[in-house]
């Protein structure tokens, strides 16, 4: 058991994935000489080389492209966005190639290929670098779309979404990159599609996945604290989703809270609401509630990002109204 | 080896290098002329697009095939002459395909099935005209968004050289993708990782309505690799034989690792855009004279009967051949089931694990 | 009053708002010499000339954001893709330009741009030729997305949007330039962000938008056979969303239905649903229930197709389901 | 006129035309030389850029300034020349743009306050280092995607030219943006419609840790120009007054209804590529030996002093001038207030029909 850093557990997965199988590539701007943006890929070249750890131009449709040609003939590429607002330029190239290509061949070709990077708001970006991309990718079948909140997480899912056959959507953060848990010495693989009971409760549900968790921990603290117990569930797979992990929790707690980083509308949350009331109407005896980032383009000056972000006191006041403890101050439905 | 000593550092000499010379394919005609067999079997090719095209376009007006379906009609030398350059090579296309597809080798009844959305289909209905797939002769698709699939060529040739087959991709695409985001990068990723990639712009002067003189300041595509550093040529692709002969050269500087080249074809079609596409953009004239002057069919016919004494009986036997063919693809399309709904789910993800193959 | 193709409801108010102000222009892919690709644009080159009606190469990404600086400087760009799914190609130049300046800019710059086009399936076109993108859109802050049902609205609301300061994503469909209705003869403007009550009724709300609003009517006529009276909502924007209308509607009825074409996860359905629960909990009588494309990318072959698309059969089921007259036998909510 | 008759039909004789020519720009320095006291405004604009950036870089380490911040240090000669030659006309950049809205006219004050994220920057806070903004002078933005911001710059330009206005948009990137498909729809676009535009490739040979012989294959930017039929000009960029008169002559030729042009400009970067990169990919000799050799304030100052007789003593005064503007900048954004949460909601739609103008 050592303890990682995220950064390094993602990065002990590819490496092992690369020893495994030859076939597994990484790809990206500044992956290889400069050892990543985010020194995720630290050493990977010095250990395999230019061929499976690849500098490219500023060209994001063009790799990812490549990737999905790649993946075709059997190779498995990791395609690293350096950060995911720049898998914007190559929308196209995930939807319309990645997830559509096993479908319109009729199953002839499989396209098993990971498109990873920081992905959400970091610190004081400002507009174009703070995109969430959860929801953007978790609507089209095809995809599957994977995110982890610690360490052990991090490392064993990455692992699963290299072996997968389809297309994966990785979403990592640079905020976390440098956090630290204890990862066991041996190797092992995380199911895509289940969702992890990260704390059991009795009170209420609080769904979240990604950095979010820990604002939900911190709330959960805190709830603890004024003697409410809520149950905390890490999707880690936001498609597929896992019904029965989070159907089984909601119908017995009766109470539901998502927390989501990014814009609401259309979102994951929303997906998650929508199921959850549909398949626990009986059991709720609230509705389901959401708190996620305020309906606005990221602004620079830090009080304003501060109040766009969810914050545990979000959390936690989103809570006590769910449980009837306190009135609606804050209109959460519209922004 | 640290990267920055392989970077020469920025100076004032840099500037004044001026440009890199225009790299020109320079490569002969590598392979000995066509043998009257070789001649006539581009010719069968040529017909049998033809031939299946025009039973399609009958049978999209009875309504047996739906959607969009684009014909490849006037243009069968380039498909028919790169295949006989490029037979054991992977092949990516656009939503024109039908003909590459057959000029690649999969077969008549598949490419009809798939027209006529039947299980016995090419991608067993799942992805129709634009979307003709065969994985057994390595025909890796066609595709609807314009210049979408050009990056993807980039990775087929990535993973044969990695896997050190010998082997190229080619990639065909208009000129009006030649002004695709996507197509540009693709350019400059090939010539930057030197991929054994062909890339065919097939210049039929037109992308849907709009001539190529209103689609760019520059109608030399293959200028377009001037820009990139890529190796280039221009020319004309009514000679099926020349066809052959300058995708095997261009083949041929691909596969040795001299890096991608770009060819530019000037062709033409015959037919509308698509079905529903009256043409009224260009004047009739254009069409009948370019038939009269160009058809690649028919030049074929000519010299096999000139320069290689082929009877115009043997050619009519080609002919009742490939129409027999012709016939039994729609037939066998027809007779065809559809894809049950209830497999509808199997097309979502591939089962991780199982080996990868034809599904079906 | 004539009765007008949507198509010439379009073109309508296209004509007069480029003949009201002369910033507004039209430019696309084949909008120009070829009167468009669905004739929208028929005529429109002949009466304003090549530098209003400007024909483009295949370069969605490049003539948005052209239009997008254009509308910057305070001229009013009608960009249209041939379809949308082309836009994903210029996702891009829509999300991080048009949908941010506004913002990033500390409001001065405004982005008064539309970008139209034909959305969703049309028939038998496949799996890149039928991509629903109003959930992907909707999902950001700084757009507006409208579309229409018939003609008397295309008309109105498309002038708004171009009226509009901000930029608006306005949806189309090929299935429906032909269907005909009554135009009032004089100029009207329909104020973005108002649903339309279609049809009042007591028993049900069924939400729907676009050519789907035709399904619904459909099935609406089967249940008022069946003595059931559905209402039935057209939504016409779905950002900004008009909450009044549609929490007034199904507190009334308890019973809300939405129908949507597309892809069902985190969508504009999955919105409905989540604001609906939240804001009508204690007036439902049932959960929120979503008919909507099967989550699959669309095949090409006929019988394929038709089991993707919502049908009014499938409304009819879900309403019938909706009112506890029959169990659940179509799994909608994983599929 | 039909549209048929404006293309010529394609024909055996198209592909035999070969290449367009190579275009150059070929308009001689059409300004005269500066005066002493033009060059001096040009010294005081570079020094400016540089004095505010390091004192950027000393509040970015007491966290006064927060997230990314590219500074362009070494590059002002490009920005300042371009301005005096351009300074009516639309300016839209990259996310590297401190020094543009300088040059541009931002003032100090305005453009330190956004890097403190005040209320009073110009782009009251919303925007940050990489989204400065600023109507009054026309300057239309820094962005923060590669590339994206280059088909922008065509639509200002249209508008520019739809309104009879005798202005063009200047548009800087980097060498690294120059692979973006954007970039390339976006040259492709100016060529075809022949749109007053000056792009302006600064070419700093790295970008982010990558230096431009791994990322392109061809090293020479401008000749992009040449693969979409522009004008084109590669220059040394570290004499402030050659850069005003070829950014002059490039906006003649654009004005002037001749097209688009592309100057592709040899610069260094001094600092690394954002605060947090401590540039390991080159070595500090590399860095040293340019600053020595290239630097565009010390070659200003010292032709003022050799050509034009400016005293040390008048530099000095410059300097202490800049000094003081660049601390007042910060004293004003230190003071100034941070924007309202209240206000968060103002910034998502705009209110249709209200005047358009600063909002505050
Ligand atoms: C990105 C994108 N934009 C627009 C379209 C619509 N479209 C389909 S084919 C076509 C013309 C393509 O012309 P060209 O590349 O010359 O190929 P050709 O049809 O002549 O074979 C257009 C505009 C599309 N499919 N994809
Ligand atoms: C589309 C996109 N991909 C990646 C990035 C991350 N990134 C920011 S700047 C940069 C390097 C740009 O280099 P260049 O264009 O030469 O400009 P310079 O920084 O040298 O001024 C990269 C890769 C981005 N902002 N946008
Ligand atoms: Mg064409
Ligand atoms: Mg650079």
């Amino acid at each position: 058991m050592a303890r990682l850093q995220i950064r390094e557990a993602l990065r002990r997965a590819m490496q092992e994935e690369m020893r495994r199988d030859p076939s597994v590539f990484l790809m990206g701007e500044e992956v290889a000489h400069y050892n990543g943006a985010y020194k995720v890929s630290q050493g990977l070249l010095d250990e395999f080389g230019p061929t499976r750890v690849v500098d490219t131009p500023i060209s994001e449709a063009g790799f990812a492209g490549l990737g999905v040609g790649a993946a075709m003939v059997g190779m498995r590429p990791i395609i690293e966005f350096m950060t995911f607002n720049f898998s914007l330029v190559a929308f196209d190239q995930v939807i319309n190639s990645a997830s559509k290509i096993y479908q319109m061949s009729g199953g002839q070709y499989r396209v098993p290929i990971v498109f990873r990077g920081p992905n959400g708001a970091a610190e004081n970006l400002g507009s174009q670098h703070s995109t969430t991309v959860d929801s953007l990718y978790a609507h089209f079948p095809g995809l599957k779309v994977v995110t982890y909140s610690d360490a052990p997480d991090a490392y064993g899912l990455l692992k699963a979404a290299i072996r997968d056959d389809n297309p994966v959507i990785f979403l990592e953060s640079e905020l976390t990159y440098g956090m630290k848990a204890e990862v066991p010495d041996e190797e092992y693989v995380i199911e895509l599609g289940k969702a992890r009971i990260r704390r059991p409760g009795d009170d209420l549900t609080i769904v979240s996945w990604g950095k979010q968790v820990f604002n939900v921990e911190k709330a959960a603290d805190q709830l603890a604290a004024e003697g409410i117990s809520a149950e905390v569930l890490d999707l880690r797979s936001l498609r597929p989703l896992d019904h029965e992990t989070l159907f089984a929790s909601v119908s017995r707690t009766g109470r539901c809270l998502v927390v989501q980083e990014g814009h609401v509308f259309a979102s994951v949350a929303a997906e998650v609401a929508a199921r959850v009331q549909e398949a626990c109407f009986d059991w709720l005896d609230a509705p389901v509630l959401r708190v996620h980032s305020r309906d606005v383009n990221q602004p620079y000056a830090a009080p304003l990002e501060q109040a766009v972000m969810p914050s545990p006191e979000r959390i936690v006041a989103a809570a006590r109204r769910l449980l009837g403890l306190s009135e609606p101050t804050d209109n959460e439905l519209s922004r | 080896m640290s990267p920055s000593t392989q970077s020469p550092p920025p100076s004032p000499d840099r500037a004044g290098t001026g440009p890199a010379a225009d790299l020109i394919l320079d490569i002969e005609d590598p392979l000995p002329p066509c043998t009257t067999d070789e001649l006539l079997d581009l010719y069968r090719g040529m017909l049998r697009i033809r031939r299946i095209e025009e039973l399609a376009a009958k049978a999209y007006t009875r309504r047996l095939i739906l959607g969009f379906c684009h014909l490849y009609i006037g243009q069968e030398s380039v498909a028919v002459g790169a295949a006989a350059a490029t037979a054991d090579d992977y092949w990516i296309a656009s939503y024109r395909e039908h003909g590459h597809a057959l000029a690649k080798g999969v077969t008549p009844r598949k490419v009809m099935a798939e027209l006529f959305g039947r299980a016995t289909g090419a991608s067993h209905g799942q992805g129709g005209s634009m979307h003709i797939f065969d994985r057994s002769v390595d025909f890796m698709g066609g595709y609807g968004i314009v210049g979408g699939h050009v990056p993807l060529a980039n990775g087929i040739a990535w993973a044969a050289r990695a896997r050190g087959e010998d082997r190229v991709c080619v990639c065909f695409f208009g000129d009006g993708a030649a002004n695709q985001g996507a197509f540009f990068e693709a350019l400059c990723l090939a010539a930057l990782y030197k991929l054994p990639v062909v890339f065919i712009c097939e210049n039929n002067w037109y992308a849907m309505g709009t001539p190529l003189d209103r689609q760019s300041a520059l109608t030399d595509m293959s200028l377009r690799a001037r820009g990139v550093g890529m190796v280039r040529e221009q020319l004309e692709g009514w000679d099926v034989e020349h066809v052959r002969q300058r995708v095997a050269a261009a083949r041929q500087h691909a596969v040795t690792g001299r890096g991608p080249v770009l060819l530019e074809i000037i062709t033409y079609r015959y037919r509308g855009h698509s079905m529903s596409d009256p043409a009224k953009y260009r004047p009739k004239e254009e069409v009948e004279q370019h038939k009269e002057r160009h058809d690649p069919i028919d030049l074929a016919a000519r010299r096999l009967r000139t320069r290689h004494g082929v009877t115009q009986e043997a050619l009519d036997a080609v002919r009742a051949e490939v129409e027999e063919e012709a016939a039994d693809a729609w037939r066998f399309a027809e007779e065809s089931p559809f894809p049950d709904p209830a497999t509808l789910y199997d097309y979502v993800y591939a089962p991780t694990g199982t080996p990868v193959g034809e599904e079906d």
